[in-house]
């Protein structure tokens, strides 16, 4: 493998980039109209154009993509996650062009990315599921027949997009009354985010844990799982802080959700990097949710705790290496580490996003921290693209240890001029519950009670502070009109939202 | 010099004086002696006088990002952000008669936060909403985004239909 | 402990408060006259002055630093590395001001920062050491009474201050004609760094390489080996490069070098952190060469292949706890990590000293990357002290992964404004001896030849890049001047060094 | 555009058009189309036309610092730093005639590179030296650091003694 395209943006094509760097393997970015200047396009070999901002029209063409690659010469195509990594079809372009698709089998992403049929394979690994239909409910399917379905399975239900993932299309149902409103905004979200609006029902777990298992899978037949990952941290359904390991899962049930998530992927002859999703009972048993034939975005955290690099065994198991990884130490933690998603939203207004330029970036360092960013000073955050801007990963000897560098690395991070979600982690990490590991996938919105309004407690001292900082500032500004007093133009959406929520 | 300064739900009044190397900043009566340092178009290293010391030893590393209106900020402390409206003496008062700036009260123009498209309108001219209730979802950045009412009153104008693609900063809709 | 003064500045001093911020625990730092926008200032809690930038009015006042240190309220002190980490009055007043020093007992650095008494203490411990005098060379002693003990030790041989370290007083003496001119060199260079003239005389080994073991000891008599240190890449007897664990130590001569540290250390009743420098001979046999009795500049790669905080437990075992650590695991390296120190220096311009503002700054980021560094975009580089502004870190699976990943980091960083010694890594990790692990002590010396001439081999094809580049920059530039077109003030010191050494 | 570019041991010329949205940079007889972008005032990123495909794809992520002379900057391409000096065309020719600037050849006027003591002087008035003997010993930044000639020469005057303390650009010696 001479030359990788990586069929993505933003962070993790910088870092899918670093990694081949790391292999001395030549790189190919692709980019659309408003990513010209993007972080991926200054770091890689050579850079291609796909097409305009709309990712539909550029990073979802799998055509343009297919032509860049071979015009390239390159020998191999990474998707990154998101896009057009889930997807089959693009996966069988690639084999048919010749080219090698770092990721699973088509076959493996059709099967796997259909939430039903992924259910039917785990049942048949022996691995339970959620109580739900086994069929797809196309959006076809009338009220009535979608409410009777539902009274078999019972309420509180989750409502969920076949083609789904990363919460969109996904509504949660308390009682009849709520499916026909639910099922009409989960099935126009499907059909927006991935053209299709089928959806099915799933029984709601109570307070349950979301674990997942990371898995390599070589063309040798070897599976491998590793240490589990905490993903309860959610808002929306979307992770927003993960950790690894988690304070719920004991060196047994370790071994019980480890062999489970190996099994389903061994029954289904999975090839490369892939993660399963379980939701952990309160009791202690757990349930298979789905699988993602890709990498995740948190990937990170099991790199830092077992010392893998996941996207360079990607790269190796693509080219036909054999898993040579001691199957012992991928379960054995050793160390504890977190993740925040730093997404470029205002957790003071709802969570809006907040797109435009970085008018400043300070990124921490030290000991214990890790920053996978695609963010840079002077920088534009689109607006057509998922607001993540970095992963802050920190890890320690053990969990408050990790936890204390994420306090210390998110007090040194600034982006500004666009609003992120920085303070909002420095807020949960702070809550008492979620230091003493008493959560489930439903913390966040219990906390925020629907609002971020708990976010604007900040302490009056603070307050004093950052007037008396604003005032010596404003004092101390030479005259001259300088860069980042004059707003950039993209700031003026600013103004709208401001008003909109004030 | 002194200031009006808007942070959270207060407006202080704060006054700057330079005193030889350092300056001397009086907030709400009290006055703290600060050694500043610019250590950047946009980033202040500031020694500040604690309490009990007299020597300004408390370190603070301020950084500020300039919002659209001249004279507001968002100030960087620590890994927390707070906007903040520095205005000369007096403005604030002023806003308030006539009824706008950020503590005013006037009729409340929805605009759309950054271009995208109308998923759903969620009430028509006429209806009354209430504080934080949901008036239109716009769809951006792959999510969908609900603009809420920033208080009580009733919808005067809807400027938008579903469907509709909107720029940054269009009318979508008025409550007065 | 609630609150440490860091007795330093720059970037270990950044390193020190980080540490502190990990274990909730506030920070003081002192700042000199033209430190007072320095990084390790604006992260800590408190910043005290200390005096002018002249190191002995400021860094080096034991009284003010004291002084600052009671005012405070604080209630420790750690004193970093340089300054006064090694000077037995400063830890001697703390404890008589009642404050904690983060370090070994002043009976301690007395006993182990005399050379030639640290040489009877390793041959008390059954420890054997280089050939060389017992007794130190006062700046009394006659040339001839030198030139005498020189003959019974033969040559060639290495003239080295008695209170030196960091290869300042050193040099290497081929022949008794070369001794005398040696020998004033050394003197004033001891005088000016130590306030001592003393010297000493040891046989040279030849081609050696330069190992150590760090070491902690707890107030309960643990003392505690590490896997070696690796640090021959020296230039003018100045660690550039250093890498964990050392190519040429096996898992047998770990135990050996490991046991004989600590043994040297249970010997002497060493508390807190230090280390034991050995020379390593061709034939496998080491000898003792010295006692740092304090943090080194190279902890870091020891921390990424054990996985341990050392500054942490520096302040751990100042507190009273005891050495939790499993030994075992101490001595089985967990990753291979490499560090390089990035110097405010011209490479290509015999070394000189670069200080002045940096205009632009990019770090690098992502997996196996760590950056402890005290320079910032915008801060200045001052002429008073020591000109290493970072420590650039990065570790992987292997040595070769740990090295692309060092280089790929390399190509990151940029920093802008003053000249580093970036490209001297780039070249260092290029050469095929050092990627064979074939290299000892006089590597540098031996590649450079005297001079960094060697290192203007740039291929024709970069200067054409760089020749474009600077076109397109200056064509599209916009008119007005920019910040960072116009020279700052400090930038004219390098016309003086571009003319002298065109 | 025509410049005159010297990096390392050779004067390039270089002329720059706009051609809509892109440059074309002529290089020693060859041209390449280039895609530029500014990413701040300092840095750019560059794609260039590599010498077999016709699309400008080869991603150069340049940035500069500019030097004390106008025209002289540092290039930082992937970890090298490279000292360039841009000039109008036809300067450097210029130069050579009168022997100054980057590639003349007149005498060697030795400057303190920075504030520092001399530690040691090592030629006299009169001496003859050789390229890279070394002149005079300053010390700053705790380091002992030796000027060496440029070139063949002799010592036209010593201007300092041992132990003085000399300003950055102070002239300590001459060779001729």
């Amino acid at each position: 493998m001479k030359k990788i395209l990586i069929a993505n943006r933003g962070e993790i094509a910088v870092r899918v980039i670093r990694a081949c760097r790391d292999m001395g393997i030549g790189t190919v970015a692709v980019y659309s109209e408003c990513d010209r200047a993007a972080l991926h396009v200054r770091l890689a070999d050579e850079a291609w154009p796909v097409g305009p901002s709309a990712p539909r029209e550029s990073y979802l063409c799998i055509d343009k993509i297919i032509d860049v690659a071979k015009q390239s010469g390159a020998d191999a195509v990474h998707p990154g996650y998101g896009f057009l990594a889930e997807n089959e079809d693009f996966a069988a372009a690639c084999r048919d062009a010749g080219l090698i698709f770092i990721g699973p089998s088509p076959e493996a992403i059709t099967l796997m990315g259909s939430k039903t049929a992924a259910r039917q394979a785990a049942i048949k690994a022996g691995v339970s599921v959620v109580p739900g239909t086994d069929e797809p409910l196309s959006d076809q399917t009338s009220d009535a027949d979608v409410l009777a379905v539902a009274e078999r399975i019972g309420y509180p239900l989750m409502l969920k997009a076949v083609a789904g993932g990363g919460g969109k299309g996904m509504r949660m149902v308390a009682a009849p009354a709520d499916l026909p409103g639910a099922l009409r905004a989960a099935r126009s979200e499907a059909l927006s985010a991935f053209g299709d609006g089928a959806v099915y029902l799933e029984r709601r777990i109570m307070a349950p844990r979301h674990i997942e298992i990371q898995l390599l899978g070589d063309h040798h037949g070897t599976v491998l799982p590793f240490v589990e990952r905490e993903c309860s941290i959610q808002r929306r359904h979307q992770k927003v802080v993960e950790e690894s390991p988690s304070l719920a899962v004991s060196t047994d049930l370790r071994r019980r959700m480890t062999s489970a998530a190996a099994a389903v992927a061994r029954g289904v002859g999975y090839t490369n990097a892939g993660t399963i999703e379980f939701l952990l009972d309160a009791d202690g048993s757990f349930y298979f949710l789905e699988m993602n034939t890709r990498l995740q975005v948190e990937h990170p955290i099991t790199e830092m705790v077992t010392g893998v690099d996941l996207v360079q065994w990607q790269i190796r198991i693509a080219r036909g290496e054999k898993l040579t990884l001691d199957a012992e130490s991928l379960l054995t933690p050793k160390a504890h580490a977190i993740e925040c998603r730093i997404y470029a939203e205002d957790p003071e207004n709802g969570f809006m996003p907040s797109p435009g330029r970085i008018q400043g970036l300070r990124v921490p360092q030290g000991p214990g921290v890790r920053d996978d960013s695609g963010a840079y000073e002077g920088g534009e955050v689109p607006i057509f693209y998922d607001p993540m801007i970095s992963k802050l990963i920190t890890w320690g000897d053990d969990r408050d240890h990790a936890l204390q560098r994420m306090r210390r690395a998110l007090a040194e991070y600034e982006v500004r001029g666009i609003r992120t979600t920085i303070p909002f982690f420095k807020w949960i990490l702070d809550d008492e519950d979620f230091k003493a590991g008493r959560f489930d996938t439903s913390f966040i919105d219990r906390k925020l009670g629907g609002n971020g309004s708990q976010l604007q407690a900040i302490e009056p001292a603070h307050e004093d502070l950052a007037a008396l900082a604003a005032a010596v500032h404003v004092f101390t500004r030479p005259a001259r009109r300088t860069s980042d007093a004059t707003p950039p133009p993209s700031r003026w959406k600013d103004a709208g939202r401001a008003e909109a929520l004030r | 010099m002194t200031y009006e300064i808007a942070v959270g739900d207060r407006i202080r009044t704060v006054s700057v004086v330079r005193k030889g190397a350092v300056l001397h900043v009086t907030l709400d009566g009290q006055t703290h002696v600060v050694d500043a340092r610019r250590v950047s178009e946009s980033a202040m290293s500031l020694l500040v006088q604690n309490g009990k010391g007299e020597a300004p030893v408390q370190s603070i590393d301020a950084a500020f990002a300039a919002r659209p209106t001249a004279g507001d900020f968002d100030v960087y402390l620590a890994g927390r952000s707070l906007a903040v409206q520095v205005r000369q003496a007096g403005t604030f008062g002023r806003q308030k008669k006539d009824g706008a700036g950020a503590h005013g009260s006037g009729p409340q123009r929805v605009l759309a936060p950054m271009p995208g498209k109308i998923v759903r309108v969620l009430v028509k001219a006429g209806d009354t909403v209430k504080a934080r209730q949901g008036l239109v979802v716009v769809e951006a950045m792959k999510m969908e985004n609900e603009l809420r009412a920033a208080r009580d009153g009733r919808v005067r104008e809807v400027q938008v239909g579903e469907g509709q693609s909107v720029d940054a900063g269009a009318v979508l809709l008025v409550v007065e």
